[in-house]
């Protein structure tokens, strides 16, 4: 893109942010910034979902509609969000705390619902926002500000477990990687269906071991030989995580109806029918 | 004329199946009736009972001793002697005889008869049915029409004959007219359908007695109305993909009983301070915590007056009976589009499980109004500090774009911590406040006009104290009732005209702690002289009223 | 056992149930009358712990200490009374609503944390309570009560997430099966870590598809040759579910250090250390 | 003698640094001091400062205007003027000179000078610290002990010279002579201590601004003490994980803000009904919903006291200084033992970023009382309902069985839904409600003992109301102050002993709902007169209630 395109990129908002100079966020806003605009949807077509938590202040960062709601629970408002207007397109932005901790039980139940919906999770192993305590993402043992003896429980591998919840599109992608990103995001844009990119973000004032050169020193794209398609493959790409090397790319792909085509009497937007107080009549009919 | 029906056994032994053939039929026949389930915490087995209280003149509450008694087994043989009036009829098989201690008049309908017309289980439930519409007047050939979808030939057919059967062995007793055309509607039936009527689009809730009712019914519409009415994972996601919804143009709601609400506080400041209309239903159970699920209660107005932190404005509505509930959840969607706000619809077990045959629902002189903004110029302020009604723009059907947010924000919507936004949206949600306060329905007045005593009740205590007042009226009292709607927030002046010299004001409530008539004490200075409570779990009833009063010193 | 056996047994409450007569419940209370009175265990050293739901009835049914908390939260409440009190042995009963469902969240973190306890999910696919919702485990499609037009989310699949969680004891079993289902009990009661035995347990009353015949005509024991510990090997035979049958037995083994293992201070049980106010003398200290 | 230094920068400067280098060595010196932090929900950048005050009497709030500013960049020395008394001092950049506007004396450090002794950033942090020390009166000898772990030996040896450039460019002014030995504890910290004191064994929690010092201060304790604290999945788990421990004998609490505290709340219920002993702290910023994070308020009163479906007791304590917070946190354990309660701790930001020097908690005059049952009968009903205070038995250790049940059960735990069960249960909390009546703690009194005004507050507000009591007092007014901690239940009598004829009552609150004012009103039947309120995120301090008080027409 040459420097007139991006002045033209309406998505790029001139507000400025409160991340902290460095932070791996900047990659992520940037891949989506102009991955937008590249796949040419307005604004006003987006509305950008988010929790609460450092990523979750993304939403303030671009210009498109914004919903930015409570820790944990992006995802049961992007859900109410997409039923009520299912032309607009639904990107929800959170962290590893957001999403995996106090937001788990949504995760579960949204994928299982296979709402149409691209889901990036800035994974930057850590709480961000209230400065510095172990994530689920955390591994076992490593020490942060709050767990000074290390953490006690086992780090939660998000991509192995939305494999095993048959999530339709499983991504994982690294903020300092734009190029890989953003085609991550053109693809789940494109995908019909739950669309999870968990993104490894480096936190730069808390996380002092998952930093840019460790992710970097770790990373690798997946082959293109590689069938995303094969669950039980997927299963064993998803598990190699650490310093024997992360696999980067589409994990696992398993296309199926999305949640509003599992409702065949949804046939436009909610937000479009008109509705009167007359249409119960039929009902009171039967009440007699 | 008054007569009340109580159908007793256990559950899985076919009450409700008994209820609601009753019901069709006797209000087909122009009976008015209400009716109520009195059941337990479990699936099959225990004690229940139901009450349908039936008269050719209105009726607001069930009574609580029956006319006549349908022991479906031996446990509600032996109960008779407690449930029914000493001059009441009991219909009780015969095997069960010896169990019985009642001494009034009993029907014993012989098992053996019943097994050589038919193997299933329950024979006397459809012979009692036989036996009641004759009593109450119905013709034989009426008892063409009771039938049920799932029921094949073969079945129809005994069942025939065991209501022939009962119809056979029946005093002909009552013989009314039918008179006008209503409806069958239960409170939870009639709370959804006032939410239909203002037109809702996506109701999300997670299961649990007594609220699930409410998501039954819209779910069994689901197809007629274009609607989605989603099961979520838990009540935090019922409430959050409401609030979403909502944001994206459509009315929605949400339902579920205290402790479900309990996990819908931290969205319900979230609705409030991102300014996005929602409605709320929360159908009370006696707490705290898992209380008593099937039981009724009025102990969580205090709750929900007060929940979530931080301050905002909310409004709660307790309809007062089965008419009320269809008209006030209603209303409700139209109040929290007006002032882009939470709206509470507090009702209970009572009203939610109470039948009701109610003049049909005339939706011509309903009017729904979204208080939206239709212009569409680049400049918008969502959250426009000056604004406390409407002008609300929708994401994706405007060229404005538009934040919705949980902070204090700008109000374009953008996270801030300044003084000043602080302060504008505080006191903006004051200005809410005291609009909703200005327009808050004011209390419906009931009794004798020249009363000494004026009782104050909210929600659906009223059906039972109207009952009460009648009946004491009636002995030479002078009482009158005031029933509130919207509980909270309170007009000041709301009292103003019912409040004269020497006249006591007794407190009427389903609760121990008197929470209404401490919101009445600290929103309109009006202190009550005396109380009434019941929180056994159990409804008021007219005559327990009437007991309650002349025990108490008043 | 013979007669007098059984009736010494302590555990064995003679107060009676609300289910209803033939529920797939009774065959796990019995199962677990049975182990826990076999292995010689007394009732004053088992906390029977539960959420809300016909399932989580079941520490009211059984003679020891019981623990009947709120819908979805009988997890966050054993984490609690185990780290209190490790002497007890707490065993969790909760529904497939409760735990999958409501309890989601709590179901993830504590396979993580790996506490030592036993978690029998009894999983009628079907919330039975409430009167016949669908439950997470109710197959797409399948119609209930309340979602007369089907169900519209995937099925979870507990006991795959259950390995890509990397839980420590994975089991799947059947109500209807006593002596398979007191082997799995027994065998998780000697696990030291989380174990869980997911349990078909069928509902008379709202699943009229997934009965005692359903559950019987596909269930099969796993050959002694399977071996529990391979990773991707359990995540295979996890998927297995349905018409092509169900396997049933420890699907996945994986010992590991459990929660209190991890927790090198803890010797002995938190509520037997003696506390007194002059312990903070030494903090004291630190803050002149 | 009172001074008040200010700190003043973006987030990551260093504000901290400095801050807990001048208040460790003031306090050792031998001042009084208090300091609060004023920050944003930020990790980096943003516009925060933090403020002390000190004195060499007794000190209650932080002023809000400084005679000391340091300024770390550029905005700084922007803001100079505002933060700035008119003869107070400013020490800042010599680059930042041209945005400067503050009229009186300004240190100019050169960063030329600065520079060549150190690389580090800020080094004008250090160069202040030295300077405040001197002029404070410490002996350049004192400079030697300021370090810090994380310093490796060229780092240290370039800020001790940093430390002595500015010592050396300071004027000596005051001179104090150590006085006591005093601790530097915040208002989490205090909570902390208190808990740990009364035996404290598990704490479970999930970060949340202001409360995660709580956390983090007992974390950092975990082996010393041999205490549990463990960081859960969400703040149900914290709140049911507590109760959890709570049920097997170890102390136990949690701690949030109201977002969290909103999560609770059907836990909140659960501990009542299952009569766990259970503490929670929601150490309130300002809502709704997400709010603004980092700073305080004190609007969720009215959540708290009726937070949760259905009636049951609980308590409410709000501690009113760094001092009480460690007291009350004490005591919150042991009613909670007595009555199987849940108590509530509220706390605010402003209370717990609030550091104070105090004269060092005494253990050895507290008394732990577990109210336990040491009996150990076959016999033994876990809720007797004519038993209020303590007498539990312990699952584990006891050969009893103990069944924790959250429904309405009998007195055994077991699940009930008789009439007379509910109502026993009902009546029990009720008991226990009146019982923490009779005991509340009654108000602190302060001021003018021929008072004509009586100011009302309750927590944190009562440092800077003391300060305006004794401000307007020196300007010939009559004030007095009552300051609450035992918020709720409030003893009905409590107000008696303090009204007076012809006495204004004015109520002071951080919130704009008067929230105190009303339950005080309910409770008490005391009304308050006028209000001062403050509610932009901000604390009130003595200066601030003084305007407020002489513009209001009281
Ligand atoms: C109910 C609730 N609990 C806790 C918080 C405090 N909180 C804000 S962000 C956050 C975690 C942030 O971590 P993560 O989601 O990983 O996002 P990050 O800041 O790392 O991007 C927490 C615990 C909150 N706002 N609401
Ligand atoms: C917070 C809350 N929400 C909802 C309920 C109502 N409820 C009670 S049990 C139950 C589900 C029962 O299903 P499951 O856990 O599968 O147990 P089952 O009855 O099938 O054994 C529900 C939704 C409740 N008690 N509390
Ligand atoms: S704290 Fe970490 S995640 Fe947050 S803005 Fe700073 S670097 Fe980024
Ligand atoms: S409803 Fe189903 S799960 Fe519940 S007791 Fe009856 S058969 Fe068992
Ligand atoms: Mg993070
Ligand atoms: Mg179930």
């Amino acid at each position: 893109m040459n420097q007139i395109e991006i002045n033209e990129n309406p998505f790029v908002s001139e507000k400025g942010t409160t991340w902290c100079p460095g932070c791996g966020n900047f990659g992520i806003l940037e891949a989506l910034n102009q991955s937008l605009f590249e796949m040419g949807i307005k604004p006003q077509d987006v509305l950008m979902v988010s929790g609460i938590g450092q990523a979750a202040k993304l939403p303030h960062y671009i210009n498109a509609n914004g919903f930015n709601t409570l820790h944990g629970r992006a995802l049961p408002a992007a859900l109410g969000a997409h039923v009520a207007n299912s032309a607009l397109k639904v990107i929800v932005n959170s962290g590893d705390g957001d999403t995996y901790g106090e937001g788990g039980n949504h995760f579960l139940h949204n994928v299982r619902r296979n709402l149409d919906l691209v889901h990036i999770v800035h994974n930057n192993q850590v709480y961000g926002l209230t400065k510095g305590q172990g994530s689920p993402t955390t591994p076992l043992g490593q020490k942060t500000r709050l767990q000074v003896e290390g953490m006690r429980s086992d780090a939660l591998n998000p991509v192995a477990m939305a494999v095993a919840l048959k999530c339709s599109f499983v991504a994982r992608s690294f903020s300092g990687n734009l190029p890989h990103l953003k085609a991550m995001i053109k693809a789940a844009m494109a995908h019909k269906g739950y669309a999870l990119i968990d993104v490894l973000q480096p936190c730069i004032s808390f996380n002092k071991i998952n930093t840019f050169k460790w992710y970097k020193d770790r990373v690798y794209e997946l082959d293109t030989s590689y069938d995303p398609t094969d669950e039980n493959a997927a299963y064993e790409m998803a598990l190699k995580y650490g310093d024997a090397g992360i696999p980067i790319g589409i994990i696992y792909s398993n296309p199926k109806p999305d949640f509003l085509s599992r409702i065949p009497h949804m046939k436009k937007p909610l937000v479009s029918i008109d509705r009167k107080p007359a249409d119960i009549d039929t009902l009171l009919d039967r009440l007699t | 004329m008054r007569k009340t029906i109580g159908i007793a056994g256990a559950a899985g032994e076919g009450i409700n199946t008994v209820q609601s053939f009753l019901e069709k039929n006797l209000k087909r026949q122009g009976y008015a009736l209400i009716s109520y389930k009195n059941y337990m915490s479990r699936v099959r087995g225990g004690f229940n009972y139901a009450l349908i209280t039936l008269s050719d003149d209105t009726v607001f509450a069930v009574e609580d001793k029956v006319d006549l008694l349908v022991a479906l087994n031996s446990d509600a043989v032996k109960e008779a002697g407690t449930l029914l009036k000493q001059d009441g009829i009991l219909l009780g098989l015969d095997v069960f005889k010896e169990v019985c201690a009642f001494s009034g008049r009993v029907i014993w309908v012989s098992e053996k008869q019943l097994k050589e017309i038919s193997k299933i289980k329950m024979g006397i439930g459809m012979y009692a049915v036989g036996w009641i519409l004759k009593y109450f007047g119905l013709s034989k050939g009426q008892l063409q029409g009771i039938t049920h979808a799932t029921w094949d030939a073969s079945v129809q057919k005994e069942n025939a004959q065991l209501l022939e059967f009962g119809y056979d062995a029946a005093d002909g007793v009552y013989d009314y007219k039918r008179t006008e055309d209503r409806i069958l509607v239960s409170g939870n039936q009639a709370t959804a359908l006032g939410a239909l009527a203002a037109g809702l689009g996506f109701y999300a809730a997670y299961p649990m007695a007594p609220s699930t009712g409410i998501m039954n019914y819209l779910s069994s519409q689901e197809k007629t109305l274009g609607i989605v009415v989603e099961q979520v994972e838990d009540e935090i996601a019922a409430a959050m993909a409401a609030i979403g919804a909502s944001t994206c143009g459509v009315r929605a709601m949400t339902g579920t009983s205290g402790g479900g609400f309990s996990l819908m506080v931290e969205a319900l400041g979230f609705a409030a301070v991102a300014e996005v209309p929602l409605v709320m239903c929360n159908v009370q159970r006696p707490g705290p915590a898992t209380g008593l699920p099937t039981r009724t209660e009025q102990a969580d107005l205090s709750f929900v007056v007060n929940a979530s932190q931080g301050e905002f404005a909310r409004a709660v509505m307790a309809p007062i009976d089965v008419e009320d509930a269809f008209e006030t959840s209603f209303r409700a969607f139209n109040v929290a589009d007006q002032y882009q706000i939470p709206v509470i619809l507090l009702t209970d077990q009572l009203l939610a499980d109470t039948v009701k045959g109610i003049d049909r629902f005339d939706t011509s002189t309903l009017e729904v109004n979204r208080y939206l903004d239709t212009k569409d110029t680049e400049v918008y302020e969502r959250y426009d500090f000056n604004q406390i009604e409407g002008r609300r723009r929708i994401p994706g059907l405007t060229q404005s774009l538009i934040m919705t947010d949980s902070h204090i924000h700008t109000s374009h919507g953008r996270v801030s911590e300044t003084s000043e936004d602080t302060v504008a949206l505080k006191h903006k949600f004051i200005k809410k406040m005291e609009a909703l306060r200005r327009q808050a329905k004011p209390p419906l007045f009931y009794g004798d006009s020249a009363y000494e005593t004026l009782f104050v009740c909210w929600g659906s205590t009223y059906g039972a104290l109207r009952e009460a007042v009648d009946l004491l009226n009636a002995k030479g009292h002078r009482i009158a009732l005031l029933a509130f709607t919207d509980v909270y927030p309170l007009n000041e002046a709301c009292m103003k005209p019912y409040i004269k010299p020497n006249i006591k004001v007794i407190n009427v409530e389903g609760n121990a702690f008197n929470q209404f008539g401490k919101l009445l004490r600290l929103e309109t200075g009006v202190a009550y002289d005396g109380t009434i409570n019941r929180y056994d779990g159990r409804p008021f009833t007219g005559q327990w009223i009437v007991e309650a009063y002349e025990e108490g010193s008043f």
